[in-house]
């Protein structure tokens, strides 16, 4: 680098707002996010208000009302065993959204410290680590899944962690490379050279500044994380009966595409649409942060 | 003179959403077969200037101007297709990375080639022959082997190199050098210097140079434009402006350059900094940091003033020892 | 380039041996007996204990490995336990299925996924850049399975247009397989169309910041050049490692779309010979997909070298 | 100015191969010789400069210096301690004394601290001082490089470049240091701030009494602030001066030719110079015999062969050529320096004057 | 067409009928391999390649007369060294799945081309059903010493092997050395696995498929509104119970194991009928025994309690339990199994229970169901034609498929001597005794027999549905 480029960065000034305002600044610009982030916030008060706001027990059966159609009693219909589905489909928002959620934070609390460490230490250490991420790419996801969730017996937060786990390479590698582009940055060199141990210079130093790509490729994989919920769940590996999640719900559903299409549309659309809101808002995030603009 | 073949009045530009011109009034001429150097901090403009004549700004940039004729026409309202002909062809242009600047898929013989070829529509053979001759104009050894050669392969001279012969392979009449030897070691900044030097003088092309070191500017300009904040502070005769700088910034910026004869004094500093956009002035942009602002200067945008021939100068307190010496 | 790959492929090995030690670990993590669930409702004590030490059951689990890498040296990968066929066999009846699906489904995806990515970046802000996200969006957030169900409900039961199932070779019947491979490649191709889009467009943007474009756009070039030329070019590489990626993927596990289209391969065989217990297959199947994942990143860095010099004399 | 003799920090046949590491089962690339058997000196009170090519191994060697980079061979001697042999607690405390200055203001303080943590890390690690003192420590530390105490609080992309530099040195001075690197310090920087930094240097080891290790290509710059310089090509030293003798008498063809590129100072000095050809060859295949040999002009076949020795010569001055003595004698180099104009000195003069009228502004 | 294509539910196993154990298998042999002894469609015994049999008179001796000019599909004839070798081949095959249904088979003796004699132990009446089934398969003999026979199955079926490939198909095509060819219509019959059942049915309808077994019961309504289609339904052998753990480690040690009062409780608390119309759109039986209605040993006398939370809740009162009392119930992880769980789960609610649902996939299920990891289970039997077959191997004290450890000795007496009885109605009280005991003990509470659902084109003609579901091809046909 030379002082030209350097300094053709724009220089910035003592008055503008301070740099943590600015992404904010450009995600708020940015209208995809903003429909994204507003979405996911519905559904995010649909999942902590379901006990308030659910017109009927999401549990409770009624058999003298099996898969009805819409109605103003049933607002979304009713599903095989007769329960309200739009009292499921708010309830369901909790499993699925906490599926993408909790799988992600596995992810993150495994991958990063694997990729931080990797990248900074490099030599052996990195050999070894890079191996057991290459092999566990090259481990089906289903099988890693249907292997743990049989193990660990089909429930939600073994689902979780199936994903998580089979997410968490994406997050050693992208870790990885992210410190490996920053290992011999300046200011970690400074770091070393003030005499700062390499545990504070990884914390303090180095994870802030690798975090923004991780934590966008994190909204990102939250949203591919509920749908891979869903697919557990239609091989019976995912939320287990009777408590709903998008996923299960979706499953029964199919059974029923022609019957009662109503009880696919509802878990469907509420998947396409929290999907779709995550990778918004991970792209608006990226935009955000990314300082080129 | 003749007439010249680059004339430039009042070029302002605007990015959007930005609160004031980038670059803000800046007027200059350049003839054939002279080298006219634009010096100024980093930040000032000189590159935007640069982008905004070849029509290479990010599409929706404001860019107005009362003036800009080129061989004639009028080069800012020419539309697109006929900019495209006339860039990399008349009009080209060396850029400051030679690292970045050459496309890594591509060996450099092609990337000559094909500027060739789009413009003088030469067969791929006759375009090569072209470029290899164009190789061995910029003096790079072994041309005929460097011709397949990728960029990588070559060094940040050679590249630069390679950059300066796509430049050349069209004969342009004016060529736009920004910072071409800023990322480059001495010896090689020598190197390429003395062979932009003596290629000018070969060709007779005109030459925009930018950059921001003195000594290139006293080693190759005739005629130098000083920046400040997107205007233009002083201009003139490149012996009029080392002999007889007038403006405070001019004075300050050579004040501190420190020299290569036996040790002196401190060095000159001018304090603070480059007003950011956000902060621009209308009256003079240098005025915070002048050690010879008055109000006056706060009042109004100071005009270029002729202080000598062909010499001018945008400050109200010219000349200094006149103005501040009595003062002082 | 041969020593190259020679060097590449050898360095693959320990990946494979964790792969295979993996794949065994987690097996032995499995809960349930493989004899008992192979007996399902036939359960003579005498035969199950047979089973077992006709399949080695009762070694130590590193026994059954070296035995089983012992075996796998000599290219015997076993034999399914449920239906005795050797899995070589197995994995060569099922290769052809899994790359069909995983090639037109990629082919499909590229079609479209990366002139769209294209088309986005360069209108980058404008409503084409929006639709073409929110198109790419749609088909990364639609479940599978669902979309499967949807697609052989409309256009196999209501409209009859193509088959529901039944996959035929290409061999056979090109016709015939092409109509069969249609609804699931698109299903699976929508996904991935989304992901390459994406991909194609930040690449796309990044590049097209590149001072080397500039330098393009300098010597007059037309945009199509420069866009098609110059900065495709330099994009291809996270293209080119994203689509082996997603190659690598579809080699283990279209499993829902295979299921719903009834499409005999790797997916299905793994999904039933987890669920069976059928190890000597997992293992056939997750080796194989480990090489063909290794085999794809070496493509991968073979087509880098294609594009991008740089890596030519780096190796 | 006069010239302390004790020697505070010593290098003895320092060397540094890089390997790149190629990975289980891959053959390794030749290695990249970035220094290569250098010895030097540096002592107590100088300032020291590194000057060469981009690639000639300065960077390297001054961390090498610093014990910031393992050598592949060779002693580092820190007041008669060799550091090759400290405990990680000796070490520790010696890292307080030796402190580095980076070249890239933008790239050398961690973009998510504020000045107040950056500045106040090494005080927190070695002195282990109360917050509230520290925090006074980082005040009084801002304030010697220039910069007002509120804008602690600040983080590093609100500073312009300059500003920025000057706190790389605040955190560099805030463990009390006695030795200070400088790898290109100002090269970075515009001229107008450049100046401003290299001021500030000057100041700063006044008032501490701190040695500087100079590491630059800007010639001009070392020629105004440093005593000694040591001219490097290709993980070599091939000449060791102090500073005006080399600038006024250049005995290394290399180091002539270095003088003898830099632009000219004012139009009217345009002359036709000779140009030294060739580019730098690789570090990892240096040429054998002396390796200047594939661009030096006076080349002869000893030269391919035999690699010259780092002689000692008389006023403090060392050399590694062949051949010195003819080429000194041909009298090349030593730049033409024209007094600068009336006009000009006058106002430059007065600028000066008024600027130092004026009190510090703070932006 | 000449093709007939068969979807079914599962992937058959090794196509050995020796050592086969699914009951996909099965569906695959009907029409593959010829046994010695059929049952019709009122599961009564009727010739097959056993033209006559005879047992002596301590019933330890069956002699059978054998088909004549038959030969199997590699041309090897039949002839009672065939037989001999085949049941030879199923008692003594080390891992033959068949050894436990011969086990009164003392010898095999081939006294003429034609004839073969059997000599017991002790009398079985079981043999001739074993004999109905796999134990009664004929493979021929050159080809089953073989080491591939499983991939490569020979018989003297109506169809022989052509290929299969694993989940995709089972491919058969006529034997034109059948002995009545002329009844079977189809020039290939192709099974399909396809697990997912609105798959299957999609399939049909697509025209992809000729016919479904199977079927779900939520979709015979529409599957009978199609016009293009035909659904066909009779009662099945097989059924679905509640496994109660009652020995079988420490999850048997509480009330619900203990306290046959609390099982009962379990059991009033049930409408199967509710069930029977949410799940099944009522076309399952509801069911109190292991026998079907199908069967000639069902018995008419027990009646289905009906559901009774008052008179729940009393028993647990009277057992002493807490409530809610906490049971947990392992249902397998598909949509059905599933469901019900949930109703069963909301029905036990109102009696008192409060019902944990633990869904597990099958092999998982399968182990900790015999490891005694469980306390209720839900369990699907496909059903044999002899009543021994859905009884003695459950509730006996040492039987293999005894997960509930129940051990009753006097049940044990009861049924093993209806294994050595010949007569029908003697052996009926046997298993109305037996049966008597096993309803109030309750260590399996029986649900439902299933129906068998079949959904085909409506141009298939001829076709009989049986109560043991498999496909019988025989005049079977297209309507020209
Ligand atoms: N695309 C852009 N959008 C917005 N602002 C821009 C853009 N390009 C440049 N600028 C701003 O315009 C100003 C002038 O930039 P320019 O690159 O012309 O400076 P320069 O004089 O060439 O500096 P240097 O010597 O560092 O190359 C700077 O403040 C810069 O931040
Ligand atoms: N960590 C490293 N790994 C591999 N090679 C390195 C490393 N650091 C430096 N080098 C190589 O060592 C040689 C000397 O590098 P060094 O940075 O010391 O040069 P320099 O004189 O400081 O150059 P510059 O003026 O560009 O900063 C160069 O060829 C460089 O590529
Ligand atoms: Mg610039
Ligand atoms: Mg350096």
């Amino acid at each position: 680098m030379t002082a030209a480029s350097l300094m053709s960065r724009p220089a910035f000034g003592l008055r503008l707002p301070r740099r943590a305002v600015r992404p904010l600044g450009r995600f708020m610009a940015n209208r995809g996010a903003v429909v994204g982030a507003l979405i996911l916030l519905c559904f995010i008060l649909a999942a902590l208000l379901a006990p308030w706001i659910a017109p009927h027990d999401p549990l409770k059966a009624n058999f003298m009302a099996v898969r009805q159609a819409p109605s103003l009693v049933y607002w979304l219909g009713t599903d095989e065993l007769g329960r309200d589905l739009f009292s499921r489909l708010l309830w369901g928002a909790r499993s699925s959204l906490l599926a993408g959620a909790v799988s992600v934070a596995i992810a993150l609390a495994i991958g990063v410290p694997l990729g931080l460490a990797a990248g900074y230490f490099g030599g052996m250490l990195d050999a070894l680590i890079s191996r057991v991420v290459e092999a566990l790419l090259s481990c089906p996801f289903l099988v890693l899944a249907i292997a743990l969730g049989a193990f660990l017996g089909p429930s939600l937060m073994n689902a979780m962690i199936a994903i998580g786990l089979s997410a968490m390479p994406i997050f050693v590698r992208l870790t990885r490379g992210q410190v490996m582009a920053i290992r011999h940055e300046d200011y970690l060199e400074g770091a070393r050279a003030i005499g700062l141990p390499d545990r504070w210079i990884i914390l303090r130093y180095v994870l802030p500044n690798v975090l923004s790509p991780i934590v966008v490729q994190a909204a990102l994989t939250i949203a591919s994380a509920i749908l891979a919920e869903a697919s557990l769940s239609f091989l019976g590996l995912g939320q287990q009966p009777p408590t709903p999640s998008w996923g299960s719900m979706l499953n029964t559903a199919k059974n029923f595409m022609e019957q009662a299409p109503w009880m696919s549309i509802a878990p469907g659309v509420a998947i396409y649409l929290t999907v779709l809101s995550f990778n918004l808002v991970g792209d608006g995030l990226r935009d955000a942060l990314d300082p080129k603009g | 003179m003749t007439a010249p073949l680059l004339s430039l009045q009042d070029l302002r530009v605007r990015f959007p959403g930005a609160p004031a011109n980038v670059v803000d009034g800046l007027s200059f001429e350049v003839s054939a077969g002279r080298t006219l150097a634009i010096v100024g901090e980093s930040g000032c403009g000189k590159s935007v200037t640069s982008l905004a004549l070849m029509g290479l700004l990010p599409a929706g940039t404001d860019v107005s101007v009362a003036r800009a004729d080129f061989q004639g026409r009028p080069l800012l309202e020419l539309d697109e297709a006929e900019r495209r002909d006339l860039r990399g062809n008349r009009l080209a242009m060396i850029f400051q990375e030679p690292m970045t600047s050459l496309n890594p898929a591509f060996t450099v013989g092609e990337q000559i080639a094909e500027g060739v070829m789009r413009h003088q529509g030469l067969s791929p053979r006759l375009a090569r022959e072209r470029a290899l001759s164009m190789l061995e104009k910029v003096r790079v050894p072994d041309a005929a082997k460097r011709l397949d050669a990728y960029p990588h392969q070559l060094s940040g001279g050679m590249r630069q190199r390679v950059m300066i012969a796509i430049a050349l392979a069209n004969d342009p009449s004016l060529i736009i050098a920004d910072e071409p030897t800023t990322a480059l070691d001495v010896t090689i900044q020598a190197q390429i210097l003395s062979l932009i030097a003596a290629l000018q003088a070969d060709t007779g092309t005109a030459m925009i140079l930018i950059t921001h070191d003195l000594g290139v500017v006293a080693e190759v300009a005739d005629d130098v434009v000083v920046m400040y904040a997107g205007r233009v502070v002083e201009s003139g005769p490149v012996q009029a402006i080392f002999d007889d700088p007038q403006h405070p910034y001019t004075v300050g910026l050579m004040g501190s350059m420190p020299s290569m004869g036996a040790r002196e004094a401190r060095l000159a500093t001018i304090e603070g900094r480059v007003p950011t956009p956000a902060e621009m002035p209308e009256y003079c942009r240098f005025a915070s940091r002048c050690p010879f602002a008055v109000d006056a200067c706060r009042a109004q945008r100071p005009p270029l003033v002729e202080v000598g021939p062909g010499h001018f100068a945008a400050c109200l307190r010219v000349p200094l020892e006149v103005h501040a010496g009595a003062c002082a | 380039m041969i020593g190259f790959i020679f060097r590449r492929l050898s360095a693959a090995i320990p990946t494979l041996i964790l792969v295979s030690l993996f794949v065994f670990t987690l097996q032995k993590l499995l809960p349930g007996d493989p004899v008992l669930a192979m007996a399902g409702e036939e359960r003579d004590p005498q035969v199950l204990e047979y089973l077992r030490d006709k399949y080695r059951l009762n070694d130590p689990i590193a026994m059954q490995y070296l035995h089983w890498v012992g075996d796998v040296l000599q290219g015997d990968f076993g034999r399914s336990m449920r239906t005795e066929q050797p899995v070589t066999q197995l994995l060569l009846s099922k290769l052809p299925v899994t790359l069909q699906l995983a090639a037109w489904s990629l082919m499909f995806a590229m079609l479209i996924g990366i002139p769209a990515g294209i088309i986005a970046a360069v209108r980058k802000g404008t409503r084409v850049d929006y639709g073409v996200n929110v198109l790419a969006l749609s088909g990364i957030s639609i479940p599978n399975f669902w979309l499967g169900l949807l697609l052989i409900l409309l256009f196999a039961v209501k409209l009859q247009w193509l088959p529901a199932s039944g996959f035929v070779p290409f061999s056979e019947d090109p016709l015939r397989n092409l109509q069969t491979m249609l609804m699931p490649a698109f299903v699976l191709g929508a996904s991935l169309a989304g992901t390459l889009m994406r991909h194609t467009r930040s690449a796309m943007l990044e590049v097209l910041r590149s001072d080397y474009v500039r330098t393009a756009r300098a010597k007059g070039l037309m945009p199509r050049v420069v866009i098609l030329k110059h900065a495709l070019r330099n994009a291809l590489m996270p293209i080119v490692t994203l689509s082996t990626l997603l190659f690598g993927e579809l080699l283990g596990g279209a499993v829902l779309t295979e299921q719903v289209f009834s499409l005999p391969g790797f997916g299905k065989m793994i999904v039933d010979a987890v669920f069976n217990r059928d190890y000597a297959v997992v293992q056939g199947v997750v080796l194989c997909v480990g090489i063909g994942f290794i085999l794809l990143n070496l493509l991968a860095d073979v087509l880098y070298r294609l594009i991008n010099p740089r890596m030519r004399t780096s190796a | 100015m006069k010239t302390p003799d004790k020697p505070i920090l010593e290098g003895h046949g320092l060397t540094k191969h890089f390997t790149a590491n190629r990975g289980f089962l891959q053959r390794a690339a030749a290695p990249v010789r970035a220094v290569d058997d250098v010895s030097l000196t540096v002592r107590r009170g100088e300032t020291l400069a590194l000057v060469g090519e981009s690639g000639s191994g300065k960077s390297t060697l001054g961390r090498l210096l610093l014990n910031l980079l393992e050598p592949t061979a060779g002693d580092v001697i820190y007041e008669g301690r060799n550091l090759g042999n400290l405990s990680a607690q000796e070490l520790r405390k010696v890292r307080q004394d030796l402190q580095i200055i980076f070249q890239d203001p933008f790239a050398s303080l961690n973009p998510r601290m504020n000045v107040q943590r950056i500045v106040g890390e090494p005080i927190w690690l070695h002195d282990a001082a109360a917050r509230s003192e520290r925090e006074d420590r980082v005040a009084e530390l801002l304030r010697t490089v220039g910069l007002a105490p509120e804008h602690a609080e600040r983080y590093p992309h609100e500073f312009s470049g300059g500003q920025r530099q000057r706190i790389g040195i605040a955190r560099a001075l805030a463990s009390r240091p006695k030795l200070l690197l400088g790898d290109e310090p100002v090269s970075a920087l515009d001229v107008s701030v450049q100046a401003q930094v290299v001021n500030l240097l000057e100041d700063l080891k006044q008032q501490f009494g701190l040695t500087l290790v100079i590491v630059a290509h800007g010639l001009a710059v070392i020629r105004h602030m440093s005593d000694r310089v040591a001219v490097m090509y290709l993980g070599e030293i091939v000449e060791l001066a102090p500073v005006d003798a080399l600038f006024e008498q250049p005995l290394h063809p290399y180091t002539q030719a270095l003088i003898d590129s830099v632009p000219v100072s004012h139009p009217k000095d345009r002359r036709e110079r000779q140009v030294l050809g060739g580019d730098m060859p690789s570090p990892s295949a240096p040429p054998p015999g002396c390796r200047f040999h594939t661009r030096c002009p006076h080349a002869r076949p000893l030269c391919r062969e035999n690699q010259p020795v780092f002689e000692r010569l008389p006023d403090d001055r060392q050399v590694a050529c062949h051949f010195w003595r003819e080429i000194a004698s041909a009298g090349s180099g030593s730049p033409i320096v024209v007094t600068p104009s009336t006009a000009f000195s006058q106002r430059l003069a007065l600028f000066k004057a008024r600027q130092s009228t004026l009190t510090e502004p703070h932006p | 067409p000449a093709t007939l294509r068969i979807g079914i539910q599962d992937d058959p196993d090794m196509l050995d009928p020796h050592r086969s154990r699914t009951y996909a298998g099965r569906l695959v042999y009907t029409a593959l391999c010829d046994k010695l002894v059929e049952t019709d469609a009122d599961l009564q015994f009727i010739p097959r390649l056993a033209t006559a049999w005879e047992w002596s008179e301590d019933g330890k001796t069956l002699t059978m007369n054998l088909r004549e000019g038959v030969t199997f599909h590699d041309g090897e004839p039949f002839d009672a060294e065939a037989v001999k070798f085949n049941l030879d081949r199923a008692r003594t095959l080390p891992d033959s799945q068949r050894k436990s249904e011969l086990s009164s088979v003392e010898s095999v003796e081939a006294t003429a081309p034609t004839t073969v004699t059997i000599h017991l132990k002790k009398p079985d009446a079981t043999l001739i059903a074993q004999l109905s089934d796999r134990s009664g398969m004929m493979l021929a003999p050159k080809a089953a010493a073989g080491a591939d026979y499983a991939s490569k199955p020979v018989c003297s079926g109506p169809y022989e092997f052509v290929e299969r490939v694993q989940q995709d198909r089972i491919v058969l095509k006529k034997y034109d050395g059948y002995w009545n060819k002329d009844v079977f219509h189809f020039d290939r019959v192709v099974f399909m696995p396809i697990p997912d059942t609105s798959v299957r049915l999609a399939n049909l309808r697509s025209g992809d498929l000729d016919m479904i077994e199977r079927v779900a019961p939520t979709d015979v309504k529409s599957a009978k509104a199609d016009a293009k289609l035909k659904v066909y339904s009779t009662p099945g052998l097989g059924f679905m119970e509640m496994v109660v753990n009652i020995d079988n480690g420490s999850k048997a040690q509480n009330p619900l194991g203990q306290d046959k009062r609390v099982r009962q409780a379990l059991e009033l608390s049930l409408d199967r009928d509710a069930i029977n119309q949410v799940v099944f759109e009522g076309l399952y039986i509801p069911a109190n025994q292991a026998l079907s209605p199908s069967s000639p040993f069902f018995d008419k006398t027990k009646t289905i309690p009906a559901r009774d939370p008052e008179k729940a809740r009393a028993l647990l009162g009277e057992a002493g339990v807490k409530m809610p009392f906490p049971i947990d119930l392992k249902v397998a992880n598909n949509p059905i199994a599933q469901q019900i769980g949930q109703i069963i789960q909301a029905m036990a609610q109102e009696s008192g229970f409060q019902v944990n649902l633990i869904a597990g996939e099958y092999a998982t299920q399968l182990s900790e169901q015999q490891a005694g990891n469980f306390q209720v289970a839900l369990y699907n039997w496909s059903g044999r034609p002899d009543p021994d077959g859905n009884l003695h191997q459950f509730v006996t004290c040492k039987a293999p498929l005894n997960d509930a450890r129940y051990c009753n000795p006097k049940v044990d007496e009861l049924l093993n001597e209806a294994r050595v009885r010949n007569g029908l109605e003697e052996r009926k009280a046997l298993y109305a005794q037996a049966q008597e005991i096993l309803v109030d003990e309750a260590p399996y509470i029986y649900l439902f027999f299933d129906p068998r659902l079949f959904v085909a084109r409506g141009d298939l003609q001829n076709f009989q549905p049986q109560p043991d579901g498999l496909i019988r091809l025989e005049n079977v046909r297209l309507a020209p």
